[in-house]
């Protein structure tokens, strides 16, 4: 089992969500939501730990269970984050909840990032779209730990200004010294968008402080990405297993029975979601 | 291990002795196959039955079963439901399908379900004779040395009796007066005999050395679209597969109220909707790809990972596919013996 | 000129709508119309093998699927020179009454009562009728649970099949319907006595013509090889077309019924009127305490026939039960033939059904069908036509007359979507 | 759709009324039914009927008529949802069962003769979405009373049905049936949806393909099967054809050989 920030607390039934309460929501972006919520019961709130990268099942009782990255990051202790898109059953359900309303969640499963390996060394954090979901949690947890890393280098792209999550977060980082937050976007519709304007690839000319055999690098984002992405990381010089990258399936149970996320003999919920691009290229199907 | 003697005559009398541990469960007859049914009557107990349609997994996974019941106060566990069974005539193969099952099902983060019913049903296993699917042997599955609670062994007018847990030992003592703690240097003679002439009972022609290597070599290899163009994706070979554990996950909610059950369901790799995620995309789109995982899964990649493939060659694939597509076929092709996928 | 029109009229199976055309003071012309697109079910299967029409005729009518089932089969059989054993007959028979009661509960509790008792429809009786209400539901629930016993599930079974049945029930399921059918006579005795002494009002009185299977030795059933008239002819069931007549009129999909050049009547009222007398048990002692002359009159009075059927079909069903428990399950029967010709004749809940077949070299090669509410369709308009007229002349408003047409179109429990080849299409 | 219960109709177009009826047989949820919804219109089951805007409309039938497709649109334009019941709506149904031969007007003739209608306005047989567009669909001949009943549960909460999307056969193995197909039995359990927890085949019958076709039906694999087990072309198209519809029709358009 991953060795986790602190030991796994177990449940009686794993199946079994426990409830938490809605604290707040408010919208991201068109379709994408932030939920921060708060275990029902006082015990479980202070006893809540975590990994950056890993996930949680997120249960509407009467439409389903669907896995969800942890967005916030456990040196923060006492609440979860979230930050959900829009897309089908089980995420429209979660949108039509209010605050205050309650929500059931079992977790956190699956590995996470590897952070007793990561620690002095230096970070090169890249995601687009949805990515951001997981990698804040790293961030976060980087930036309240900050003494533990070397040279922190954060990279986003989203298509439009419009579709970048988390965007007043970020902009606050670029002002802050110990850590150097690229924002890139596809496209300015608006004309009004201050960072830079094209693919996140273009932001790597400028990882310039970074020692690459001490560096671990993180990546998520919509599947195109990965490619490119790890190309530049190659050109930096970043052992492939070093550089990691956090993986979707189906997911049906999270603690590798149900059979949907499996590659070969490996369990996305379990042996992942986070992979090295060493394992990727050993196992053809994980990125497709 | 205790090692005992019961006279096949007697087997009945035995049964009912034991009619305490649980209901009694075994194959009986379904069309020209068999099932593992609920026996109200002794006489329909056969120990020569052949291979049943599912493996024993049903009574530890059910096809179809309540998780849990939720209303507005809450969950309300469905375990309480689980009866407790006897299920007699389970062959070495289909037991250490269990096995396998025991190593997804019970060990890091164990499934209560699968636990709870594995623990409430005694497994009682026969020996039997290979026919023409049977190949066993080749995955080194045609004997077992656990995972049972009683195994009966061949011995002309007797079975031997291995007595393989706790509660093996409380049911033969429960039956105490039947059994015969006498075994004979000629009874040993015996079962070896026997034991050695049934390894001459197997006929499938079927070699699977270096599966995991030939996979390696042939995961490009066009005969995997030859395969899904013929494959009807109906998951019939992963139901009926001792060893395929894949499940769903539905809930089901009452009209107009806050109440319904959270239910499980066997799925398989070979249906359209395995890898289908959010926003249409499927990973696994082509049956060909979803052909592809049943058999890495099974002949590769279990193989890299325990040492032994998750098949236990109880040939329920080959009888089973209705357009022939299973171990066999796929071993053999592959091998490059015999194209069966043109 | 002035029309009513009862459109979609509500609670019959499927969609159908009233026109009565007035001018002055006179009925002009009273169409009963279906809105339905023709389904050509006579086309669908020809060059097909029997057991694909046997599946499929019966879609006809979701409500009378059994009776299309065994019209079928009997049909088909008789082309193939099959002759079933007597399990296969009895348990015909018995989802003939699933069929049956399912069918009459329906009409006579959520359809009729609320009609009779001036509601809207059953859901809105419960305040003060819960317990007929209640009655109503359980003995059709009852007779789903026949057919799902007997054909595999209520409504579109497929285990009836042509030389027997794919699985036979088990013992428990088959005691569970004779303990039911014990346990709902009451009920069923309650609503034909308070059916029974009421005076129907709705329609005016026109003598009429009717028909219905005639099952042999002189008993009452719903299976038979040959045809009974209320004027006393017998025909067999191969010469229907001497009962049935059937015409097209070129400004309907309709094919009309006529016997001796007159609309007559099917269902359950013809069944009572001809073959009452049969009767035995509660039912017969209903049959004669209740009939009488406007029995032939009157449509209204098929929703007393119907919950006399009900007791009858309750207190054969134990019986028939214990028959079929006493004998073996039989291989099923092969075709002895293949080329062949054939009628089958049942009696659905709302009437005579006929199914004639030819086979060639083991394909149907013909089929004609005709469904009770195709006979019905004549009379059913005349009794609207004259009671319009009168109510017309008495100076009864039109919101009157509508509902009265609305009421006799359902006493003859129109399974409209039953229109094999009944269909009129509405242009205006 | 907080608590206001959402306003359902319930409608039938041309076809056998079985859907219909099955849901006047939830006997035992009628009342729950009636309690959970209001159920504004459901000409089958009553007469005081109001047809105004509403949440769902449930429409069984074929599209036959021109009077059909009228009401079909007026459904649809007043309706939020729109849910497709049973075969002859989802995919044309039992009388749509001769699509691939494309003859209908001659069968016209053949039952009719040369009768000149007066009224002509019938159609070819077509499922609800050749015309509209359908938010969802229960398929089946008839429709199962489960599924129905799980698909309304869902709505009343605001979510939609979940159609079944794989085959017969896996229900089929659920309950330990022996394959038919095997057996040399024309089943076309493969190339049809779930949810009718495969009742035929529970009764040593084979699937007759009620449901209509599954998604990724392989009819061309299942074909050359029965091809191979001596069926004549003629007997498989059949046997698809008899529930499959136009949806069915379509898919063996595409096969090489299939069409007559
Ligand atoms: C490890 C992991 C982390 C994720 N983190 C996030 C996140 O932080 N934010 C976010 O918005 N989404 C995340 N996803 C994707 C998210 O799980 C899907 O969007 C979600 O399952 C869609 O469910 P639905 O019921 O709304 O969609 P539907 O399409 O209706 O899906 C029905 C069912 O399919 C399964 N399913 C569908 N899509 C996926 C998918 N992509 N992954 C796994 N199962 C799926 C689920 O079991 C679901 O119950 C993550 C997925 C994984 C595997
Ligand atoms: S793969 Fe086939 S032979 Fe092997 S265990 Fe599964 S069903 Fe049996
Ligand atoms: S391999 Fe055979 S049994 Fe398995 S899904 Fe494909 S057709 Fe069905
Ligand atoms: S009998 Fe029919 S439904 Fe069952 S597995 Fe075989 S093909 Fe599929």
């Amino acid at each position: 089992m991953n060795e986790g920030l602190c030991a796994d607390i177990k449940l009686a039934n794993d199946f079994q969500p426990d409830m938490m309460r809605i604290v707040r929501k408010y919208n991201l972006t068109d379709d994408v939501r932030f939920f921060q919520v708060r275990p029902m019961e006082e015990q479980k709130a202070l006893t809540l730990c975590y990994n950056p990268g890993q996930f949680m099942m997120v249960s509407r009782l009467g439409v389903g269970e669907a896995p969800f990255s942890i967005s916030s990051t456990p040196s923060r202790p006492g609440l979860l984050e979230f930050c959900i898109r829009e897309v089908g059953q089980v995420t429209q359900s979660i949108f039509r909840l209010n605050e205050n309303d309650s929500i059931g969640v079992r977790g956190p499963y699956g590995n996470g990032f590897p952070m007793e390996r990561l620690k002095g060394r230096d970070l090169v954090i890249t995601m687009g779209g949805l990515g951001a979901a997981p990698l804040r949690s790293l961030i976060l947890y980087a930036l309240d730990n900050r003494d533990d890393f070397g040279e922190i280098y954060l990279l986003h792209g989203a298509k439009k200004p419009g579709e970048m999550l988390f965007k007043t977060e970020f902009f606050d980082m670029i002002e802050r010294k110990d850590v150097n937050t690229m924002l890139t976007v596809d496209a300015d519709d608006t004309g009004k968008w201050p960072a830079k304007v094209g693919l996140v690839t273009t932001l790597f000319k400028d990882i310039k402080q970074i020692d690459p055999a001490n560096t671990f690098a993180a990546i998520c984002g919509p599947p195109v990405m990965y490619k490119f992405v790890i190309q530049e990381l190659l050109k930096l010089k970043i052992p492939k297993n070093q550089i990691l990258l956090s993986l979707e399936r189906r997911m049906k149970c999270g603690i590798g029975k149900c059979g949907h996320c499996v590659v070969k003999h490996i369990y996305t919920c379990m042996d992942g979601p986070v992979f090295s691009y060493w394992d990727v290229i050993n196992m053809k199907e994980l990125i497709y | 291990m205790r090692v005992l003697k019961l006279r096949k005559k007697d087997l009945k009398k035995m049964l009912e002795k034991i009619s305490s541990f649980g209901e009694l469960w075994a194959p009986v007859k379904k069309g020209d196959k068999f099932a593992f049914q609920k026996i109200d009557n002794l006489n329909d107990v056969d120990p020569n039955a052949g291979r049943t349609i599912l493996p024993l997994k049903k009574f530890m996974v059910p096809p179809r079963f309540s998780m849990f019941r939720y209303d507005k106060d809450g969950y309300h566990e469905q375990l309480g439901e689980v009866t407790d069974r006897v299920v007699f005539g389970a062959h070495a193969c289909d037991i250490n399908g269990l096995l396998i099952l025991d190593k997804v099902f019970a060990e890091e983060f164990s499934d209560p379900y699968y636990i709870e019913r594995r623990k409430r049903t005694a497994i009682i296993g026969v020996s039997c004779v290979p026919d023409e699917f049977c190949f066993c042997k080749e995955t080194n599955t045609d004997t077992v040395d656990e995972g049972y609670d009683l195994f009966f062994s061949e011995l002309g007018d007797d079975f031997l009796v291995w007595v393989g847990s706790s509660k093996g030992d409380d049911m033969v003592r429960a039956a105490e007066e039947l059994f015969d703690e006498n075994i004979s240097v000629k009874d040993i003679q015996k079962f070896i005999e026997w034991k050695k002439w049934r390894e001459t009972q197997f006929k499938m022609d079927i070699d699977l050395t270096a599966m995991p290597d030939i996979f390696e070599l042939k995961i490009d290899d066009k005969v995997w679209e030859k395969i899904g163009e013929k494959c009807l994706a109906c998951g019939s070979c992963s139901m009926v597969c001792p060893t395929c554990n894949c499940f769903n996950v539905t809930d089901t909610v009452a009209l107009g109220k806050m109440e319904g059950t959270r239910d499980r369901c066997w799925d398989a790799c070979t249906l359209h909707e395995y890898s289908l995620v959010a926003g249409g995309h499927n990973f696994r789109g082509s049956r060909a790809d979803r052909m592809k995982l049943w058999y890495t899964h099974k002949l590769q990649a279990f193989i890299g990972e325990f040492g032994k493939p998750s098949c236990v060659g109880c040939g329920r694939c080959i009888t089973t596919c209705p357009v022939d597509i299973n171990v066999k076929t796929v071993a053999k092709t592959l091998r490059g013996e015999e194209v069966y996928f043109k | 000129m002035k029309k009513i029109r009862v459109d979609h009229l509500s609670r019959v199976e499927g969609h159908g709508a009233i026109t009565v055309e007035i001018e002055g003071k006179k009925v002009k012309d009273v169409k009963f119309e279906i809105l339905e697109g023709p389904r050509l079910f006579e086309t669908l299967t020809i060059g097909k093998l029997p057991e694909e029409n046997v599946s499929v005729v019966p879609r006809i009518c979701a409500i009378c699927t059994l009776s299309h089932k065994n019209a079928s089969l009997r049909g088909v059989e008789k082309c193939l020179g099959i002759e079933v054993p007597q399990k296969v007959a009895l348990m015909r028979e018995l989802m003939m009454l699933g069929e049956n009661v399912e069918s009459n509960a329906l009409h006579v509790y959520l359809l009729a009562l609320p009609d009779i008792l001036g509601y809207p429809n059953a859901i809105a009786m419960v305040d003060k009728y819960a317990e007929a209400v209640t009655e109503g539901l359980t003995l059709k629930k009852f007779g789903n649970r026949i057919m799902e016993i007997t054909a595999a599930r209520a409504t579109h079974g497929e285990n009836p099949i042509i030389g027997g049945f794919g699985r036979y029930p088990s013992k428990e399921d088959l005691l569970e319907l004779k303990d039911t059918a014990i346990k709902l006579l009451p009920a069923a005795n309650k609503v034909v006595e308070l059916l029974g002494p009421m005076d129907f009002k709705y329609s005016e009185d026109e003598k009429t013509t009717f028909a219905c299977v005639n099952p042999p030795k002189n008993e009452f059933g719903y299976v038979a090889d040959s045809i009974i008239l209320s004027d006393g002819k017998v025909f067999d069931a191969e010469e229907y077309t001497k009962v049935t007549n059937e015409k097209i009129v070129p400004h309907s999909y309709a094919k009309r019924s006529s016997y001796k050049g007159a609309p007559y009547t099917v269902g359950a009222i013809a069944r009572m009127n001809n073959l009452g007398d049969r009767l035995k048990g509660q039912a017969g002692k209903y049959y004669k305490k209740f009939s009488n002359d406007r029995w032939l009159t009157n449509p209204l009075y098929n929703n007393v026939a119907q919950a006399i059927e009900l007791v009858y079909d309750l207190e054969l069903l134990p019986g028939l039960v214990d028959k079929i428990l006493k004998l073996k399950d039989p291989e099923i029967v092969k075709p002895n033939r293949q080329t062949g010709k054939g009628t089958g004749a049942v009696e659905a809940p709302r009437g005579t059904l006929y199914h004639s077949y030819e086979i060639k070299d083991g394909r149907m090669s013909k089929v004609d069908i005709i469904t009770p509410t195709a006979q019905n369709l004549d009379d059913s308009e005349r009794y609207l036509r004259k009671t319009a007229q009168k109510m017309l002349e008495k100076g009864k408003k039109d919101d009157e007359i509508k509902r009265h047409m609305e009421i006799i179109a359902r006493a003859y429990d129109p399974c409209i979507s039953c229109s094999a080849h009944l269909v009129k299409l509405v242009r205006r | 759709m907080a608590n206001q219960l959402p306003r359902v109709g319930i409608y039938g177009l041309t076809g056998c009324a079985g859907d219909q009826l099955t849901i006047i047989n939830c006997e035992d949820e009628i009342l729950a039914l009636f309690g959970a919804a209001d159920i504004r219109s459901f000409v089958m089951a009553k007469s005081d009927n109001t047809e105004d805007e509403m949440d769902v409309a449930f429409v069984e039938g074929s599209v036959s008529t021109e009077e059909d497709l009228s009401m079909l649109k007026d459904i649809r334009k007043r309706s939020k949802i729109l849910i497709a019941i049973g075969g002859c709506a989802s995919c044309g149904g039992p009388q749509s069962g001769r699509a691939l031969e494309k003859n209908w007007k001659d069968r016209i003739k053949q039952v009719y003769g040369n009768t000149k209608f007066e009224i002509p306005d019938a159609k070819e047989h077509q499922p609800l979405s050749a015309h509209v567009k359908v938010d969802g669909v229960i398929p089946g001949c008839p429709i199962d009373k489960g599924e129905f009943l799980r698909a309304v549960s869902r709505i009343v909460n605001g979510d939609m049905p979940i159609a079944y999307k794989y085959p017969v056969c896996v229900e089929c193995k659920y309950n330990e049936n022996e394959c038919l197909l095997l057996k040399g039995i024309p089943c076309i359990g493969p190339l049809t949806a779930a949810g009718c927890d495969s009742v035929c085949v529970n009764h040593n019958i084979p699937c007759v393909g009620c449901r209509g076709p599954v998604i990724e039906a392989n009819v061309a694999s299942e074909y050359k099967l029965l091809l191979e087990k001596k069926f004549s072309k003629e007997d498989i198209v059949n046997r698809a054809m008899m529930f499959g519809g136009v949806k069915m029709a379509e898919l063996l358009e595409n096969l090489k050989g299939a069409k007559k």
